[in-house]
């Protein structure tokens, strides 16, 4: 137990920016986030050598792997991060969502948008399916019970007929015209505007149940299962919803992700893509909604930007998560519970 | 003097479980620290065995720091603890539990035999049990398990963790029985227990712990017979 | 769906089945014995059986086997072999070893989120993959076919080759040395005694470090013998190769109860015959659903897996 | 009868071969504080599992205001009126003090996700109404000057308190607390003694497990005695103190019978 700790300064974001944040009015507030999210917006025409990658186009990086890569993330963090539950086959309604868009915008000609709508319906309703027995295992019993399914979604769709089995899927619709922005296959940024779009209504379905009481009862049960249970908590209800929700987040995502490589192949769907998930919200700091998602941008991005190194990528790739899982185990940005104050008599928090 | 400790303070996180305490323990004896449940009583054991590490203070045993020394290799020093709740290895038998006591000595298997026969003598029931899975064992059989196995390292100082906890009054009386005659073996002996009455009356000298800090030390018959303390600990009294 | 096969080649696919499974179990051992210790899924394990399997591949280069040669003699092949077996276990052995060094110990230490551990895992387990995909060129790699397999003698449909009677003969005594370790020896017991009970295991001197060394040691001399039985009865390897097997032999593990050695065996045999049967009732493709089914369907009635300890049972 | 709000008839539980309670028979009355004591081991905590769902009994009854609950989840006999606290301190530590007592108050609510992500008029009342009555309790329990800093850091004796306020927002009928006083000083104890008649006081039954016998004597309107999962003694504090069978069971004042 010779714990031999190297002493680091103690660089810490969240309470940095924590407190700037805490002393700022209302209105400062409002322009900060149009800032942000005007800037993210203006982003794919930020290809300077800086942000630039060398050797792909950097709209198309921004897409994928970057933006889908965020999306997926916020969605894997309301169950893993949020609730607790180790869910080691995400990649399941990914999956699930992109065969919807395929399948029914190829044979049946539906619309992109009913899609992404059935896509994650559909995501929703495995998830209840799945999650209705396999939830009351925990741990590990749980990670391998939905690693499995993710391999029996692959498994399914190379064997059998209507999803073109493995020779997949081509021709794919895109989305049609939104309001004069048109989708087109040599052209990422509309899609990454898309996936941005849904990021962000994400975060803000995320943040408004996390503050609410959904969100207290997600984090009782992570904290501390049976006294959730005791404390009146339908742990089961929750649990499921944390997973449905999940699940419809990476439905949606792969519906989008089909509309723009227009061809998909069961292959695209193995479990890497789970575990490169879960990476990208324990990496970011799992819980922490702003961490997960700059998380994903940064493994989604290195590898990108570390083109230059060609082959030998990933393993500098794998290499670096090693180093910062010890450096850094709580991740990038952790998860970490700020005080609060409030009214002695209202209970309702005061700004400082 | 056999084990000294010295201002020591323990902590976890922004809690301190121990607020400074010295205590001693002198060759031959039974020391016995009594108090309610948190009070501090197996931190300062945890932290004796090395399983916690203080924030301040000293622990010399047999004039030595021990401080640096790793927990594993504490039990070669000549400290063995049998611990809160028994620490009985459930999937091992009784002998093998038995000869996990003996773990740390790398000639564990000279003088096995008789360090086996001592045991069964001191406790014949475990005789009789030798092939049976610890963790089908009785409470009582357990706790006898656990000092036995404590026992085999031949410690000099025997760290006892409430062994009389969720024991029958007959069993109770036996344990303490075998402490006593652990004592007359040559053994000193730290005994933490809640069961104060028992503890106080074959103890040599006892500390009366509340919350982190030692309110009163004594003799333990003198103790026994302190209005306070039978108030607080045995609900009898005024 | 064909049930005639399973009637008339019962014999065969049970032989096999029980061959398969002795692979996996060795695999699987290690994923149970890192988990009694750790209470931590290995997730690099299978990269540590792929090692072995490129290892195995590399001695036969060295001694000048191409793949074109007759099959060699009794004698001499046994001496090969068993130069194989030492170098791909002390190959796998040691890469386990530092394996627990850059990846687990200094989170363990800092008493780090489990998740972390996992995900440290994940990253050194990219890192052997792409490794060996740059070595190896991404290709298929040819063991050579050092033994006759021709059957030597048949039970019912079974064929008894050469190959499969070694991986039998060589994973049960094996599997027997395995039990002598953790029974017999003094960090056998420690391992024992981490796995029941950590705190109460240091305070009776074991040196739960050097107990941890010890089970990453073992878990990877048996993903490296089982490599080179693995390389023998399929005669393949490509770098990718863990993944597949490492998914089987980790479903195996929790089968049967994962942490307990016992149940990892039985958990590898009863995968092994059950992939054998769905491959031949539904065929090869639907293995692996199968598979994971009946998973599903034994931890929902048994959640801990089939012998899975009460020990762990949450208490309130 | 029917001022029984719990009552646990002929309660047998067993664990594999092992027989952790046997016909055991209590009950706690409106407006009163009843006290379960017995060694450590005899059974006490699995009486607070059986009766709040956690373990189903081998046999017997456990009825809440005549209502058979054996069988139903958790949850579910908490919000029928059962609350509890833990022998070792279980909060969720990394949740404000408010956020604990509001996720028990949260259980009396109706609002529910969809409601709590498109925040309903519904859900802005429930809120309103968890943060309210959590800060009442915070309040009551004497630890509002709490309320915004995480539950791990709080001192122990707060974190104790803690634990009773998130119990009491279920605005059970019977209160389970197990162990109350452990680690407590003996002033702390006398003030925890007060603070448990004022819940007592307030309208809520209480079921104590307690070691500390001259806190459990002084508050207790009867006293049951476990041991060996075996109920071996029911009466009024001067009753128990006097009975000769709990002195040897429990009291251990044995041979040197000083």
């Amino acid at each position: 137990m010779s714990t031999s700790k190297i002493s680091m300064p103690k660089f810490n974001l969240r309470d940095k920016f924590g407190d700037w944040w805490e002393g700022t009015t209302r209105n400062q507030r409002i322009i900060f986030r149009v800032v942000l999210i005007a800037f993210f917006y203006i982003l794919p025409f930020l290809d300077n050598p800086v942000f630039g990658t060398t050797e792909s186009d950097f709209a198309s990086v921004l897409f994928y792997p970057m933006g889908m890569y965020v999306l997926m993330a916020i969605g894997l963090n309301i169950v893993v991060g949020k609730s607790g539950i180790l869910d080691l086959g995400y990649v399941a309604f990914f999956a699930i969502g992109a065969y919807t868009h395929a399948i029914l915008g190829i044979s049946f000609g539906f619309n992109f948008w009913v899609n992404v709508v059935l896509g994650m319906a559909f995501a929703m309703l495995a998830g209840v399916l799945l999650g209705l027995p396999a939830l009351r295992l925990r741990g590990d019993y749980l990670a391998i019970i939905t690693l499995g399914f993710g391999e029996i979604v692959r498994i399914v769709a190379i064997n059998v007929n209507f999803t073109g089995g493995a020779a997949g899927l081509a021709g794919i619709p895109a989305p049609p015209n939104f309001f004069g922005v048109e989708f087109l296959v040599d052209d990422p940024r509309p899609f990454y505007w898309l996936v941005l779009t849904l990021s962000l209504l994400t975060i803000w379905a995320y943040m408004r149940l996390t503050k609410r009481r959904p969100g207290r009862a997600w984090e009782a049960i992570r904290e501390d299962e049976d006294v959730a249970e005791f404390m009146g908590i339908a742990t089961t209800k929750y649990k499921l919803w944390a997973f449905v929700l999940g699940g419809a987040i990476g439905g949606g995502a792969g519906a989008v992700y089909a509309s723009q490589v227009t061809s998909i192949v069961p292959e695209l769907f193995d479990l890497n893509v789970s575990i490169m998930i879960l990476a990208c919200v324990v990496f970011g700091g799992m819980g922490n909604i702003w961490g997960v998602a700059f998380g994903a941008a940064l493994l989604g991005y290195f590898p990108e930007k570390l083109r230059f190194l060609s082959d030998t990528r990933i393993l500098f790739f794998g290499l670096l998560m090693v180093v910062m899982m010890n450096i850094r185990p709580d991740g990038i940005i952790p998860r970490k519970k700020r005080e609060k104050v409030y009214d002695k008599n209202t209970g309702k928090e005061v700004s400082r | 003097m056999l084990l000294e400790v010295k201002d020591l303070k323990v902590s976890y996180g922004k809690i301190e479980a121990i607020k400074g305490i010295s205590l001693k323990v002198n060759k031959g004896e039974i020391v016995t620290l009594v108090g309610a449940n948190g009070a501090g009583k197996t931190t300062l054991l945890k932290t004796i065995s090395g399983i916690l590490k203080p924030s301040a203070g000293v622990i010399n045993f047999e004039d030595k720091d021990i401080q640096g020394i790793a927990p594993h290799n504490r039990v070669l020093e000549g400290l063995c603890q049998a611990p809160e709740g028994r620490g009985i290895f459930p999937g091992m038998t009784v002998l093998e539990n038995l000869e996990m006591g003996k773990y740390s000595r790398p000639d564990w298997k000279n003088e096995l035999a008789e360090d086996l026969e001592r045991m069964y003598t001191l406790f014949p029931r475990l005789k009789e049990r030798q092939n049976q899975a610890g963790g089908t064992l009785s409470g009582g059989e357990q706790q006898m398990l656990s000092i036995g196995r404590a026992l085999m390292s031949r410690p000099r100082l025997l760290l006892l963790d409430e062994p009389s906890m969720g024991l029958a009054p007959m069993f109770i009386q036996q344990i303490f029985k075998i402490i006593r005659e652990i004592q007359s073996q040559g053994v000193s002996i730290l005994l933490v227990e809640q069961n104060a009455a028992q503890a106080l009356s074959c103890a040599n000298r006892a500390y009366i712990l509340e919350t982190g800090n030692i309110v009163k030390e004594g003799a333990g018959k003198d103790l026994l017979n302190d209005d306070a303390i039978k108030k607080a600990y045995l609900g009898t009294g005024a | 769906m064909d049930f005639s096969i399973v009637v008339s080649e019962f014999a065969s696919l049970v032989l096999d089945g029980i061959v398969v499974g002795a692979i996996y179990a060795l695999v699987a051992l290690g994923y149970t014995l890192v988990y009694g210790v750790l209470r931590l899924i290995n997730f690099a394990h299978s990269e540590i059986f792929m090692l072995g399997t490129f290892a195995c591949l590399g001695v036969t280069m060295l001694l000048g086997y191409t793949g074109f040669e007759e099959p060699i003699g009794i004698g001499l092949f046994l001496l090969t072999f068993i130069l194989i077996t030492v170098v791909a276990a002390v190959a796998s052995g040691s890469a386990a070893m530092l394996l627990e060094v850059v990846a687990y110990r200094r989170l363990r230490r800092k008493g780090a989120n489990r998740l972390s551990s996992l995900i440290s895992a994940i990253g050194a387990s990219f890192f052997l993959v792409e490794l060996f995909r740059l070595l190896t060129d991404s290709k298929d790699w040819d063991f050579p076919r050092l033994l006759d397999k021709n059957s030597l003698f048949e039970v019912s449909s079974a064929y008894f080759t050469a190959d499969k009677l070694v991986v039998l003969i060589g994973a049960f005594g094996l599997m027997f040395a395995l039990d002598r370790i953790i029974k017999g020896t003094r960090l056998g017991r420690g391992i024992r005694a981490v796995s029941q009970d950590e705190k109460t295991a240091v305070l009776m001197g074991v040196d739960v470090d050097k107990v941890i060394a010890f089970t990453f040691l073992l878990g990877g001399v048996l993903a490296g013998v089982a490599s080179a039985f693995y390389m023998l009865f399929y005669e393949a390897t490509k770098f990718n190769v863990g993944f597949l097997l490492g998914i089987s032999a980790f479903t195996a593990a929790v089968l049967g109860g994962i942490g307990n050695i016992r149940g990892a065996l039985a958990g590898s045999f009863a995968l092994g015959l059950i992939q054998q049967f769905s491959s031949a009732i539904l065929g090869y493709n639907w293995r692996d659903v199968v598979t994971f089914l009946i998973l599903v369907l034994v931890l929902l009635f048994k959640p801990t897996g089939l012998f899975g300890e009460a020990l762990q049972r949450a208490r309130v | 009868m029917s001022d029984r709000l719990l009552e646990v008839r002929n309660l047998t539980m067993q664990f594999g071969g092992v027989t952790a309670l046997s016909e055991v028979n209590l009950h706690v009355s409106e407006g009163e504080i009843a006290a379960l004591i017995g060694p450590n081991g005899a059974g006490k905590t699995t009486v607070f599992n059986v009766t709040t769902g956690y373990y189903t009994p081998t046999s017997g009854q456990v009825l809440l205001n005549n209502e058979s609950i054996v069988g139903l989840k958790p949850h579910k006999i908490a919000r029928k009126g059962l609350a509890r606290t833990f022998q070792n301190v279980r909060l969720f530590g990394d949740m404000t003090a408010l956020e604990n007592v509001m996720t028990g108050a949260d259980s009396r609510n109706k609002v529910g996700l969809i409601g709590s992500m498109f925040g309903t008029a519904q859900s802005r009342r429930d809120e309103e109404n968890s943060h309210l009555k959590a800060a009442e309790l915070l309040n009551f329990m004497g630890i509002s000057h709490r309320g915004g800093q995480l539950a791990r850091n709080l001192p122990y004796g707060d974190q104790r308190r803690l634990e009773i306020a998130r119990a009491l927002a279920l605005e059970p009928k019977v209160l389970l607390l197990d162990e109350p006083a452990a680690g407590f000083n003996p002033q702390e104890k006398v003030e925890l003694g007060e603070l448990i008649k004022k819940i007592r006081d307030a309208g809520f039954a209480v079921l104590l497990i307690e070691h500390d016998m001259s806190l459990v004597m002084k508050i207790s309107d009867r006293v049951s005695v476990l041991d060996f999962g075996q109920k071996i003694a029911e009466g009024t504090p001067s009753e128990i103190q006097n009975n000769q069978r709990v002195i040897d069971a429990y009291l251990g004042v044995a041979d040197h019978a000083s």
